[in-house]
């Protein structure tokens, strides 16, 4: 049974792609395109979230906050020193893992909710800060000035939304391919280990803090790229657009929607979430009164309560391994 | 300079003396016994070793290198490694990817790894498991796989915390083989047991601890007829016939 | 003599906003101590009471205080429907993030038909016949609403805290809490437990919500200040502690009044934030935890 | 069993997304101009957005139909004339008030639903995304409210504002204390603020603090506060403390409410109180009662102000809505009609041309329920300077008087005496 289980899944992998790259020559309208790239973008955010909540037990509301300071980084340095949205995304995304590990390493010690509550107060802090911190222009936000033509350098493009899309779904991609390295390598192995048993890793010479530090590291860094993007796709950042916690929550539903702590489970549940909601803001968000939000809250709790381990553990199958023990 | 020397250690719990400068050496590939009864601060001891307690007081050398108070992954890489009383494994994880957290000390590459991980588990008779996922195993199954989790990380010194406890007889002996298997590679073994038949024959030293102290330490036999430990054991009546 | 008053009056602007603050983490402590669950839509439950509360004024003309008794009734029925149709099933499931997105989605479900039915709108009790005016005694101002909520709240907690100390279901509440196992072999249901302590945490709810709206706004994005700050408190006291609960919310609210005086206004909650983590990094198990 | 029924949820719910996103809502092709219109329908300002919303389809009311006794751009024919009487159709779309749904909401507005133009959007981040996505798409878009001055300093070619920009609300507010120095020969040099965390607050307070700078006051206290804030303690302490002769409050109606009642508290009273939008809002009155009396506002409009256009419509507003027409009523009341007429007078639906006549707008007093000398824009300069601002836009100061909004200045326009000093909380 075990062989074409596998090669189902290649076939699934390579129809998703090739769905990903064709598709917007066949949807040509721009919202469509729009919905598209927010499933990349939240994607991302939901691998990269999944890295510390689903991998090493870390679960954080703190995942705007390295969003946020990815769209923040690159912005600056864009506005203030004229250096290109690419350096600063890269610059974004090592000063966010930076941050991440230098304000995670005391709390990462903490367990389940108090870690939970933790990122919550620093989510809270950041915002206050950067609300009234004149420098990143305070609770005005930060405006990117319209160019005149489009500029890959610059990372902005008028005329359409086709370079955004693939520059998003390359960003997705790398992303993926470097969560699968990172997960299928002993660090993934040391992860999981220390998700379920630290003492037992720490017998085994897993030094657990360092590799929870690695964790978060990375799925900060992840995260900035996203803002980075959102940045240069939306050309206007505010503390509560960028940093809020509606956006770390929405990224943590996502993940636990499609399954979290595996590779695909997120994206799965990106794909659903973030079209559905699009879709029925813009079908009743006319007419209706946050009808939209409710019944995605409303299909959520269905599924937690249906289906704990989310949708991907369905896509799974039988239990990989056969029942060694009656 | 020595294999294993552990001198006046200490470790208070609140007012509770649970080791009360515990002291003892080992030359390199022996199996040493530590026996005593309930609450003596056996496992007390073991942690203090592997690091997962602090010690209050006195030192711990391995191969001459100051091991006090080193965090347990530390503790490990030196080269020792433990199994714990309550067996935990990583049960949603497949047998071989439980051995292999413990490979990747020594080998980086996932390939290796794996390889060193089979032959262990070839070791520990629980090959044709591999694919298991660890929730699945029978107990005796559970401990004889953290037994190998320990041994993946190639140690020189084991410390087996009751891995006899609750088997039955024949279970015994198989691990009772397994364990001078590993003594046979030159690795030193401490034991922690209840089962004085199992303690009693693989050890060659056994010391005796109670309510914190090292009362006796010898071979098996003078360790049997000790008045201070049948005392120990038995309480104040048996021991004055 | 001038700094004196001054002192005096922050000190008693925290009391008067710590104590509602701890009544509501009353609710929070028990449910994350019992269960071990992150109840994120305590805040949304506590804005129930509040819409009660506020449509008993607006539709019948009458104090809040007479709609108490409902409000702690629908409350405690709404907390046990939660329990039972969705915590209890997922609770056997032991994925820790399950648990904690299923009560987030009944807040952000519970947000939104509030907005369905009562639209976006800030209301709050504008003319309440009895609890209301303004009191000036030796400089310090006071005014009567948060008083008389300070008072109920203060009332409420003590009783928890002899409920939990003295009955017997108290005790069997504690001891869930403190070791689920033990608990069973001791013959106590804990399913029961588990559903009383929601149907009680979220109960008492009723009471800080229903007088709320005399001295605050209440809308549907209300819930979610009043949760982040209970969450914080709880944190603090750590779990499970009635009187530790109480302690962190009064100091919750001696950090907002002092802290909005002397660093500035907008930082009132940023210094509550940050006082948090000085103190997570110090004592992880939260100042007065068991 | 189970495990099957889960599966056939999951691909119904695959099933309902695939479907849903290729119908696409294409109604028949009778002669239709449509605007598009993004407002907040859910989410914390709603009930604004309601009232903007009631305001927009008044307007389109009179310019599809005629109403002769009107003196405003095509009220008196059906339609426009132009374009053989093509009526005006809006299309309204939810930002909910934040601004990264409002640049979605607009861009499918413009791709999707083909409008033709944009009105609308209350809060200034939103409008803020909503032009420059419109500005991407070569499409004019026209707002009747955001007073945020950034929203005209980035020199966009198809954004035009109607409302005068906070710099102008801030003028109006020491133009009219100049005055009352004058008159009284008093002078109330200690200013204090107290500004809402956001967007809107902080560009206001920027404003403020020009002005100030300008005209020699001295600022004794700054509090800016977190927007729906539970309680206003700690900062009405502060701002106690500091003592200030004038206080101005800038923010939305729940913490408008707060600051009273926290104010009223700690018998806090300035001599003069200042108070932005909150207090504007329909809500204010009714929470707060007598306490609000005396209370100066800085109005960009207000229903019984004497202007003959202005009291007709209001009438038109009560028979239909059976309320008074409020501010958030009137601000975006007039964007469909600017639109319309420019239309009209361009004769046709091309968005360059729309935007071309758009500059060359030219509205006269009575062609416009607002104050002010009508309705023409500045050009579009290089920031700095404003591009397609309204020129002819100017302010009132309307004074709570006796639970009503009454207009106190320019005196031009007054509809009661004015009230001065502020009166203490025991004689509310």
């Amino acid at each position: 049974m075990l062989p074409n289980f596998r090669e189902r899944n290649r076939l699934i992998f390579f129809a998703v792609v090739l769905f990903a790259v064709v598709y917007p020559f066949v949807f040509t309208r721009a919202f469509h395109q729009h919905i598209m790239i927010m499933v990349f973008m939240y994607g991302l955010l939901a691998i990269a979230w999944d890295i510390m909540g689903g991998y090493t037990n870390l679960f954080s509301f703190g995942q705007s906050v390295f969003f946020g300071i990815g769209a923040y980084t690159s912005t600056i340095l864009f506005l203030r020193w004229g250096i290109s949205p690419w350096l600063g995304m890269a610059a974004g995304g090592c000063l966010s893992g930076l941050l991440g590990v230098l304000v995670s390493y005391p709390t990462s010690r903490l367990r389940g909710h108090y870690f939970a509550i933790a990122t919550l107060a620093f989510l809270f802090v950041v915002q206050t800060v950067l609300e009234n911190w004149k420098f990143v222009g305070g609770a005005q936000g930060l405006t990117l000035p319209l160019l005149q033509q489009s500029s890959l350098w610059q990372f902005q493009f008028r005329e359409s939304k086709l370079p955004y899309y693939y520059i998003m779904l390359a960003l997705l991609a790398s992303g993926l391919l470097i969560t699968r390295g990172v997960i299928n390598s002993r660090v993934g192995y040391y992860l999981r280990a220390l998700r379920e048993a630290p003492e037992v890793a720490q017998s085994l010479g897993v030094n657990t803090a360092r590799y929870r530090l690695i964790a978060i590291g990375l799925s900060a860094f992840l995260s900035a790229l996203s803002g980075t993007f959102y940045a240069q796709y939306v050309l206007y950042i505010d503390p509560p657009s960028v940093i809020s916690l509606g956006l770390s929550v929405e990224v943590v539903l996502i993940s636990v929607f499609g399954g979290s702590g595996t590779l695909y489970g997120p994206l799965l549940g990106t794909a659903i979430l973030i079209p559905l909601t699009n879709l029925i803001r813009a079908w009743l968000g006319g007419a209706g009164k946050g009808i939209a939000y409710m019944v995605f809250a409303g299909i959520i709790i269905l599924i937690c309560v249906l289906q704990p381990e989310g949708i991907i553990r369905l896509f799974k199958g039988p239990r990989k391994a056969s029942r060694g023990y009656r | 300079m020595k294999f294993l020397q552990v001198n006046q250690v200490t470790k208070r719990f609140g007012g509770l003396v649970a080791n009360d400068k515990i002291s003892f050496e080992m030359s390199g590939g022996e199996i040493l016994g530590i026996v005593g009864p309930n609450g003596a601060g056996k496992t007390t001891l073991f942690n203090c070793i592997s690091g997962f307690y602090r010690v209050n007081s006195g030192g711990i050398h391995f191969e001459g290198r100051d091991i006090t108070n080193a965090p347990p992954y530390a503790v490990c890489a030196r080269g020792v490694a433990r199994t714990f009383q309550i067996v935990q494994n990583f049960e949603k994880m497949t047998l071989v990817e439980n051995i292999m957290v413990g490979a990747f000390l020594k080998w980086r590459r996932k390939g290796k790894a794996e390889e060193e991980a089979l032959e262990v588990l070839r070791f520990i008779d629980l090959l044709d498991k591999r694919n298991v996922v660890a929730r699945h195993l029978s107990p005796p199954e559970k401990r004889r796989l953290g037994l190998g989790m320990a041994l993946s990380t190639q140690p020189k010194l084991l410390m087996l915390d009751e891995t006899m406890a609750g088997l039955t007889p024949v279970e015994i002996d198989e691990v009772l083989d397994l364990v001078r298997k590993i003594r046979a590679t030159g690795v030193g073994v401490i034991v922690i047991e209840h089962v004085m038949r199992a303690v009693m024959t693989i050890s060659e030293r056994i010391i005796v601890l109670d309510s914190g102290k090292k009362i006796a330490e010898g071979s098996p036999d003078e360790i049997a007829h000790n008045e201070g430990v049948i005392r120990a054991y038995l309480g104040r009546s048996y021991a004055g016939g | 003599m001038e700094t004196a008053i001054l002192i005096l009056q922050l000190i008693v602007d925290g009391l008067l906003v710590g104590l509602p603050y701890a009544l509501i983490a009353i609710g929070l402590t028990l449910i994350w101590g019992v269960m071990d669950i992150i109840n994120f839509a305590h805040g949304e439950f506590l804005v129930v009471g509040m819409y009660v509360g506020y449509w008993t004024y607006a539709l019948l003309g009458v104090s809040p205080v007479l709609s108490l008794p409902v409000a702690i009734l629908l409350l405690g029925a709404l907390g046990w429907v939660t329990y039972r149709y969705a915590i209890a099933r997922v609770l056997k499931s032991e994925n820790l993030l399950s648990q904690i997105v299923v009560t987030f989605g009944v807040s952000v479900f519970l947000q939104n038909l509030f907005l369905f039915l009562f639209s976006g709108d800030y209301r709050s009790i504008s003319q309440e016949p009895w609890i209301k005016g303004d009191l000036m005694i030796q400089g310090i101002f006071l005014s009567i609403p948060e008083l008389v909520i300070s008072m109920i709240s203060l009332l409420i907690i003590l009783l928890m805290h002899l409920f939990i100390r003295r009955t017997n279901t108290g005790k069997a509440i504690v001891a869930t809490a403190l070791d689920r196992e033990t608990a069973q072999l001791m013959g106590i249901d804990t399913d029961r437990m588990n559903s009383l302590t929601f149907t009680i945490g979220i109960g008492c709810l009723g009471v800080a919500g229903v007088l709320l709206p005399i001295t605050t706004h209440v809308s549907p994005y209300s819930g979610f200040l009043f949760g982040v700050l209970a969450f914080t408190i709880v944190a603090l006291g750590g779990f499970g502690s009635i009187i530790g609960t109480m302690f962190a919310g009064i100091m919750v609210g001696l950090v907002q009044s002092f802290g909005g005086f002397l660093v500035a206004p907008a930082y009132k909650y940023l210094c509550v934030f940050i006082l948090y983590l000085l103190i997570l990094g110090i004592r992880p198990r939260g100042l007065f935890g068991w | 069993m189970r495990s099957r029924w889960k599966s056939v949820l999951v691909g119904g719910l695959i099933g309902l997304v695939s479907v849903v996103s290729f119908v696409s809502p294409g109604w028949s092709q009778e002669k239709v101009i449509k605007i598009g219109a993004h407002l907040p329908l859910s989410g914390g300002t709603a009930p604004t957005g309601a009232l903007n919303r009631e305001g927009i389809d008044l307007a389109v009311d009179i310019i599809n139909n005629r109403h002769p006794e009107l003196t405003l751009p095509l009220a008196q024919s059906e339609g426009l004339p132009n374009l053989g009487g093509a009526k005006i159709k809006i299309v309204y779309a939810d930002d909910r008030g934040d601004p990264n749904v409002a640049m979605a909401e607009v861009e499918r507005l413009i791709q999707e639903e083909k409008v033709v133009a944009i009105v609308g959007g209350w809060e200034s981040s939103c409008i803020k995304t909503g032009s420059q996505v419109a500005e991407k798409f070569k499409t004019p878009h026209v707002s009747g409210a955001g007073s945020s001055v950034d929203l005209t300093k980035r020199g966009l070619s198809y954004y035009f504002r109607l409302l005068a920009h906070s710099g102008k609300v801030n003028k109006a507010y020491f133009d009219f204390l100049g005055d009352m120095e004058k008159k009284l020969g008093k002078k109330y040099g200690n200013v204090a603020i107290a500004y809402e965390n956001t967007e809107y607050g902080s560009v206001f307070n920027e404003q403020y603090e020009r002005e100030v700078k300008e005209r020699g006051y001295k600022s004794v206290a700054s509090v800016p506060f977190y927007k729906a804030a539970t309680s206003v303690t700690s900062e009405v302490q502060k701002l106690k403390a500091a003592n200030p002769d004038a206080f101005f409050q800038i923010g939305y109606d729940p913490d408008a409410i707060l600051f009273t009642k926290t104010m009223r508290t700690f018998n806090f009273t300035p001599t003069v109180w200042f108070g932005m939008a909150g207090y504007t809002s329909p809500k204010y009155i009714p929470s707060v009662g007598n306490d609000g009396n005396g209370i100066l506002i800085s109005g960009w409009f207000h229903p019984r102000f004497k202007k003959p256009v202005t009291m007709k419509v209001g009438e038109l507003y009560a028979k239909r809505y059976g309320k008074e027409m409020s501010i958030p009523v009137a601000l975006n009341f007039m964007t469909p009609i600017v639109i319309a007429e420019a239309i009209n007078r361009a004769g046709s639906t091309d968005k360059e041309a729309i935007r071309n006549a758009l500059e060359k707008t030219r509205l006269t007093e009575d062609q416009s329920i607002m104050p002010g000398p009508g309705i023409w824009f500045s050009p579009v300069q290089n920031p700095p300077a404003h591009s397609h601002d309204n020129e002819g836009a100017t302010m009132l100061v309307i004074q709570i008087i006796d639970k009503k909004f009454e207009v106190v200045w320019p005196e031009k326009y007054k509809t009661a005496e004015l009230i001065w000093p502020h009166p203490k909380w025991s004689e509310k």
